[in-house]
């Protein structure tokens, strides 16, 4: 295993990169744009939910809470509607997330203690907006309730401070507003930087394409010092944003950041050498750019996006997904990500991971140089 | 700017730079129908760039070109079903079968299906491929890949061909078969516009071009070229070691003991070109004895379109630049 | 002309033929991934690893505990005892909730005017699961609180439920996830088939030296990008079927809407991303940067299908750009086809936009390929 | 470089053969590409590989590479068992792919460099030896020129170079010259002749018959077997008859002349003369010329011209073909 034989194909490499400006700046800053788009997109603070009101009561009261429950930032009353095929429309055409149905009895059971006979419809095919509009309706109709019943509640000699008499006290640690903007960056940093692990597959097969590869089976060079010495380049290129995006997340989005950045600089250079060697993995096997692009596209990039944690837990997932996700380099670096930006969390706890990253990076590099015979046919 | 009326291709101060660098230098010339025209030069002086101006794949920067009568902007489609071309990189499709690339070109260029199997059956007739149509185009040797692409360009019938050295890597005995066809179809009137490396081939051109560095420098037929840019007479000889005898008679070129213009190896025989050859062989002769090398069967002979060529290219400022 | 069109569809497919990978990958390797990641991600929240401190011991106590293991959302770990166990578990990540119930909490319970006390701990740092366990604590909370009001003012049980306002749910009534996600994982992966095919048109024979020869052709522009393009349409409604109907039998996604019109306003779709596939294939100079671009812009429509997170929710600028976005208003009709049964009558504003899009990205791209390619 | 003198070229007895093969087969798809072919090759000998389009030429120089497995047979280069110890020959081998394509975006120095780290060449003599090969191929101006940037020869050169940058003892060319305007490939041959003489070991295959002629060896190779190998000299030699160059107004027609003439072995065309193969040429040169002005064409030139290796090579597949 000669460094130099490494270090030569690896200049190479980043030459291929370097010299054509397009390639350059696609490789490079494809991950901290992505990051920096999807941070905006999926920053949900939900406000101005659009209703409709379908109001049978129309006396004082209901014209009240109603005033009352769309008066704050977080619902709108898009409609007041007096017919059900007017909701039917609205919800259909998706222009209401939510419609407010007031019983004609509203007001009387009120006073008279017998409820609040209210029905709320959501638009199940948009369930957060549908769940945050239920949410709020519920909290302004207790306050409600509180409002008008706690004289009339007095009267009775009835002590009623609130329906809720349990006192539930939430605390969230390392994120204390509960933002999924918070955690939801550092897991996307894991998917981001699948990336260049695309490149390293593509720049094999585009070997293989152009008939270089001939040339260098010819040389001593052997099969491992070709593989990492195509590694190393988008390794540097992925560290180049493992740096930028940190800064990013820190500055722009002020993303709290509590680990060390020198343990974060190195925890993700080894999962870069597994992302990127699973690139390799692919780029070993398949013929041609297109069908490397597509095996990476189905074995990195998607698993790398839906499997690992990111937007859906692990633990819920079926027994057979959750195997497979330990494959993942993604799922590893992810819990590394969250550990060291929101827990702070040192090597000592996050070490079985790192352990978990360089076996698979190994082991993928491995039977990687296994399978790359150096023959033509 | 007079464009010969029955001439198949025309062109006039035809010129394309690249930044600073201008490839094709204001070229005229005319191709006429029934004619196989050469267009030689040195890599990179302007042979390929020239061919794609009259293809319209490149717009020119200055001048025009006129093939079939049209003025080449962006060649209109039915003039294109009456060209032929074959470039000279590999353009078949190396994935797909002999039969498979033949039967694209085919439909692609419109023929007919009664058509498309007469001309298939030619096609690969001409390539010597009868038999193995069905193996995949990569797996044909550097030659057979090259006779493939010579016989697809000619698949449609066209009219005018452009060839951009269609026998690189062919074998003597198929490039001797393929000119040998080149002749019969220029006999039925179709034009070949023709770049090659190889010297003898360019001796069956009608008429020819010498190109060097974008700008023509010789223009004719074969016999006036020579007659023209050949001063000296060419004394062919086979001496006991080639190799030594061409450096002595160098040395002796640059000391100017003898009028000597080009000394040139070819094969196992050696080349002199020099003024009254009658007069100065026996003194090259004894150069040679003198450093004991015996320069064996001497003989005058008529210079050879490579002499010309060499001899052309050395004097306008040596090579490759 | 059609003759000469088919020629190049031919031949597109014979690349595909010996090129078996890529087809075989993108179509059934395509519904199989989509099979893989329905499965995994679209069903409800559940087996969360919960820790339960439970200081009080009481009856009512263990009442909690065994409502929040009935809830099926938590896995509830081995019993604790103190808080050190928590605060270690937060930190490893092992648990995304923590309860403590305090020492008196059955007496407060029991007591006329007494104030229980729970407290939850959250792990903020995987925020989804997070929120997930917080409504379902609140909702055993809720419940266990109206059993006390009803104990202490003497109200019926079904008053008191009469308070709270009841809940129907529209076109999704099981709430299922699936029925909410899949249909965004299925829009990804046919933009992405779509998308990854139309960049292979130009760019492969850009690279491989190919595309000379066929610009030479007696072929116009047009005709190439037609017979380079039917292929791709076949792929893309043929990966559009497998999908769909894997997802109705697999996750049995409804169709309620009109299939013709589906159909139809899919083909639409792929029209538009074939568009944009041109572009890029002739944007880019080598197979690398094309596929690069596949890469980014698949994404960056990804993120307006709102599947990460509801359009409604983001920044006003981005809200408006997603009008511009084709994946978006392609969900629209694929979740208002499918789940709503809407018709024309409710989707037309969204085709509109979807043809106008079309109309703007295939004149340009037509123009814009034809001009590069000569 | 000062050009070695040709005495010292060894002629001693000789020694183990630097390549040798013993029935050395490789099959490619149903088709038997190289047929259990016995090559011997000494120490220092430019060797040239030719043969009609897929005799198996790249296939061999593809196999003696050890970039292809070996169907049967055997074979051992530079003193290593071919099979076994592929690897361990490549540091003794600079080898030219056919369509040998250097790193475009490259500079001239940097394709250099990067395939004298790959072959481990001391740091310490690099530029020096970077110089010379540069000055020797011609390119010393266009070292921080892209590779893309050169002409096709200058391209060739630069793959050469690339090959000889760690001084192997064996070059293996596969058609090195195709494609390359005749200076240029003069040149090139010029730099092959002085490896040669240095007593580099050259393995080269070529479609142009006149390098065959500049080769201390040839081999012939027809359907993956070895037909003929001996000096360019004794394969000259091999054609029957004596060579007559004629030269006509209209050499078609002189040529379907001449063919049915009594005497006349075969017809070639060669550019605008025809190459004419005839029992003797004292007998038969008057009769052609007689035959000729009979039919109507004016015969410009007749010579009895030495045999060249393009007739030879002709010839012999005809031979092999009949």
């Amino acid at each position: 295993m000669s460094i130099r034989h490494v270090l030569a194909i690896t200049r190479k490499e980043i030459y291929h990169i370097l010299r054509d400006k397009m390639t350059l700046i696609l490789v490079l800053f494809t991950p901290l744009f992505l990051l920096l788009l999807m941070a905006y997109a999926l920053t949900v603070d939900l406000k101005d939910i659009p209703i409709a009101v379908l109001d049978y009561d129309r006396s004082q009261t209901s014209r009240a809470f109603v005033h009352q429950i769309t008066a704050g930032q977080d619902l709108e009353l898009y409609a007041q509607v007096d017919s059900m095929n007017e909701v039917e429309g609205l919800l259909m055409r998706g222009e209401v997330k939510a419609v407010l149905i007031i019983d004609p009895a509203f007001e009387r059971d009120l006073y008279a203690l017998r409820g609040l006979p209210l029905q709320i419809i959501i638009d199940g095919t948009e369930p957060e907006s549908g769940g945050f509009a239920v949410d709020h309706i519920g909290w302004r109709a207790e306050e409600y309730i509180n409002q008008v019943l706690t004289d009339q509640m007095q009267s009775l000699g009835i002590q009623i401070d609130n329906l809720q008499p349990i006192d539930l006290r939430v605390r969230a640690w390392y994120n204390p507003s509960l933002k999924p903007r918070n955690d939801l960056i550092p897991g996307l940093i894991s998917m981001v930087l699948g990336f260049p692990a695309l490149s390293v597959a593509l720049t094999l097969a585009h070997e293989r394409e152009h008939g270089t590869l001939e040339q260098l089976m010819a040389t001593p060079v052997t099969r491992t010092e070709l593989l990492l010495g195509k590694m190393i380049p988008y390794i540097i290129v992925g560290l180049i944003n493992v740096i930028l995006i940190p800064v990013a997340a820190i500055l722009w989005f002020q993303i709290p950041f509590n680990g060390s950045f020198p343990l974060f600089f190195g925890l993700s250079a080894i999962f870069l050498f597994a992302v990127i060697s699973m690139g390799v993995l692919v780029g070993v096997f398949m013929p041609t750019q297109a069908s490397a692009l597509a095996l990476s596209f189905l074995v990195i990039f998607f698993p790398g996006f839906f499997l690992t944690g990111i937007f859906f837990p692990i633990a819920s997932m079926p027994e057979m997904i959750r195997m497979e996700s330990l494959f993942l380099p993604g799922t590893h670096y992810a819990i590394i990500t969250r550990g060291v930006f929101l827990t702070g969390i040192g090597i000592d706890i996050l070490w079985p991971y790192t352990v978990m990253l360089f076996v698979l990076g190994v082991s993928f590099t491995a039977v990687a140089a296994l399978f790359f015979r150096k023959k033509l046919a | 700017m007079v464009i010969s009326k029955d001439a198949t291709i025309t062109a006039r101060g035809l010129t394309k730079g690249f930044g600073d660098f201008t490839a094709v230098d204001h070229i005229d010339f005319d191709v006429y129908p029934g004619e196989i025209f050469g267009f030689l030069g040195p890599n990179g002086s302007g042979k390929t760039t020239t061919i794609r101006m009259m293809l319209g794949l490149l717009h020119p920067t200055e001048g025009t070109v006129n093939v079939l009568g049209v003025q080449v902007t962006d060649l209109p489609k039915d003039i294109r079903s009456r060209v032929g071309y074959m470039s000279q990189r590999f353009s078949l499709y190396n994935d797909l079968t002999v039969l498979q690339n033949l039967q694209f070109k085919a439909k692609a260029y419109g023929l007919k299906n009664r058509e498309i199997e007469e001309r298939i059956q030619y096609a690969l007739h001409m390539a010597g491929l009868e038999g193995r149509e069905h193996v995949k185009t990569k797996d044909l040797a550097g030659g057979w890949r090259q006779r493939l692409a010579l016989s697809a360009s000619f698949i449609h019938r066209p009219e005018i061909v452009f060839l951009d050295e269609p026998t690189a890597g062919v074998d003597p005995i198929s490039r001797r078969a393929f000119w040998d066809l080149l002749y019969s179809l220029v006999a039925e009137g179709i034009t070949i516009f023709v770049t090659t490396h190889y010297m003898d081939e360019a001796e069956h051109c009608h008429r020819l071009a010498f190109i060097q560095r974008g700008r023509i420098i010789a223009y004719g037929t074969p016999e006036d070229i020579k007659a023209e840019r050949m001063r000296g007479e060419v004394l062919e000889m086979e001496p006991s070691d080639p190799i030594k005898a061409v450096k002595v008679l160098r040395e002796v070129q640059t000391s100017r003991q003898l009028p000597i213009e080009e000394v040139e190896l070819y094969g196992s025989l050696v080349h002199v070109i020099a003024p009254e050859m009658e007069k100065n062989k026996k003194a090259i002769a004894n150069e040679l004895l003198q450093a004991d090398i015996n320069p064996g069967q001497m003989s005058i002979i008529a210079p050879s379109l490579e002499d010309v060529f060499i001899a052309s290219m050395q004097e306008f400022e040596g090579t490759d630049h | 002309m059609f003759s000469r069109i088919w020629s190049i569809s031919i031949k597109e497919f014979l690349h595909l033929r010996y090129d078996w990978w890529l087809p075989a990958f993108m179509l059934f390797g395509g519904v199989i991934e989509l099979l893989l990641i329905g499965w995994a991600t679209s069903r409800p929240i559940t087996n969360l690893p919960l820790m339960i401190l439970d200081h009080d011991q009481s009856a009512s106590s263990r009442e909690i505990v065994i409502a929040l293991e009935n809830t099926g959302t938590f896995q509830l770990k081995s019993q604790v005892y103190d808080f050190q166990t928590i605060e270690a578990a937060l930190e490893r990540g092992q648990i995304n909730a923590a309860l403590i119930i305090p020492p008196n909490f059955g007496n407060e319970m029991a007591s006329a005017n007494g104030q229980p006390t729970l407290s939850v701990i959250l792990n903020g740092a995987e925020s989804i699961p997070a929120t997930t366990a917080l409504r379902t604590v609140e909702g055993i909370a809720r419940d266990i609180g109206e059993q006390i009001t009803i104990k202490r003012i003497g109200m019926k049980p079904e008053t008191l439920a009469r308070f709270n306002p009841s809940l129907r749910v529209w076109f999704n009534e099981s709430l299922s996830e699936a029925l909410y996600s899949i249909p965004a994982e299925l829009g990804l992966m046919m933009e992405f088939i779509i998308l990854l095919f139309a960049a292979l048109t130009f760019s492969r024979e850009k690279e491989l030296g190919t595309l000379e020869s066929l610009l030479v052709m007696p072929l116009t522009s047009l005709e190439i990008i037609i017979g380079k393009s039917i292929p791709v349409i076949i792929i893309g409604m043929l990966a559009f079927g497998s999908m769909l109907g894997m997802v109705h039998f697999v996750f049995d996604v409804p169709v309620r809407g009109s299939l013709g019109l589906l159909i139809i306003l899919a083909f639409v779709y792929i029209l538009v991303e074939l568009g944009k596939g041109l572009v890029i294939s002739v944007v880019s100079r080598t197979q690398h940067q094309a596929f690069l671009l596949v890469m980014l812009v698949g994404m960056i429509d990804f993120l307006f299908t709102g599947y990460a997170a509801p359009v409604d929710g983001m920044p006003q600028i981005l809200q408006i750009l997603a009008n511009f976005i084709p994946a978006h208003h392609w969900l629209e009709i694929l979740r208002g086809i499918l789940l709503k049964g809407a018709g024309f009558d409710v989707l037309w504003i969204n085709v509109f936009v979807l043809l106008i899009l079309g109309v703007v990205i295939g004149t340009f791209s037509l123009r814009y390929v034809r001009r590069s390619l000569n | 470089m000062a050009y070695p003198d040709s005495e010292e070229v060894s002629t001693d007895i000789p020694s183990q053969p630097i390549i040798e093969t013993h029935e050395l087969t490789r099959d490619y798809k149903k088709t038997r590409a190289v047929d259990a072919l016995d090559l011997s090759i000494q120490s220092g000998e430019l060797f040239g590989l030719v043969g009609p389009d897929g005799a198996g030429k790249t296939t061999t120089l593809r196999l003696l590479a050890g970039l292809l497995n070996i169907t049967s047979g055997s074979a051992q280069v530079a003193g290593y068992d071919l099979a076994s110890q592929a690897e361990a020959i490549k540091p003794k081998i600079g080898y030219m792919a056919q369509e040998f394509s250097l790193y475009n975006e490259l500079t001239v120095v940097e394709n250099l460099g990067f395939f004298a780290d790959l072959y481990d060449v001391p740091r310490s003599e690099l530029s020096q030896r970077m110089d010379r090969l540069l000055a020797f191929a011609g390119l010393t101006e266009f070292q921080n020129r892209r590779a893309d940037k050169l002409s096709g020869g200058m391209q060739k050169k630069l793959a050469l170079a690339s090959t000889l940058i760690h001084e192997p003892d064996i070059l293996l060319l596969d058609e090195p010259t195709t494609g390359v305007d005749p200076v240029s490939r003069r040149e090139f041959w010029n730099i092959l002749t002085d490896l040669h003489l240095d007593g580099t070991t050259i393995l080269v295959s070529t479609p142009y018959m006149d390098e065959a002629d500049r080769c201390s060896l040839v081999g012939l190779l027809y359907a993956g077997k070895l037909v003929t190998c001996a000096e360019p000299k004794q394969i000259r030699a091999q054609v029957e008859g004596d060579l007559l160059e004629i030269k006509t107004d209209d050499w078609q027609a002189a040529h379907s002349l001449i063919e049915s003439l009594p005497g006349v072995l075969e017809v070639q065309t060669y550019g605008e003369s025809l190459h004419v193969l005839v029992d003797s040429a004292d007998e038969r040169m008057p009769e052609i010329q007689i035959a000729i002005e009979e039919n109507g064409l004016t015969c410009r030139h007749a010579r009895q011209a030495p045999a060249r290796m393009e007739e030879a090579f002709i010839s012999l597949i005809h031979r092999m073909e009949v």
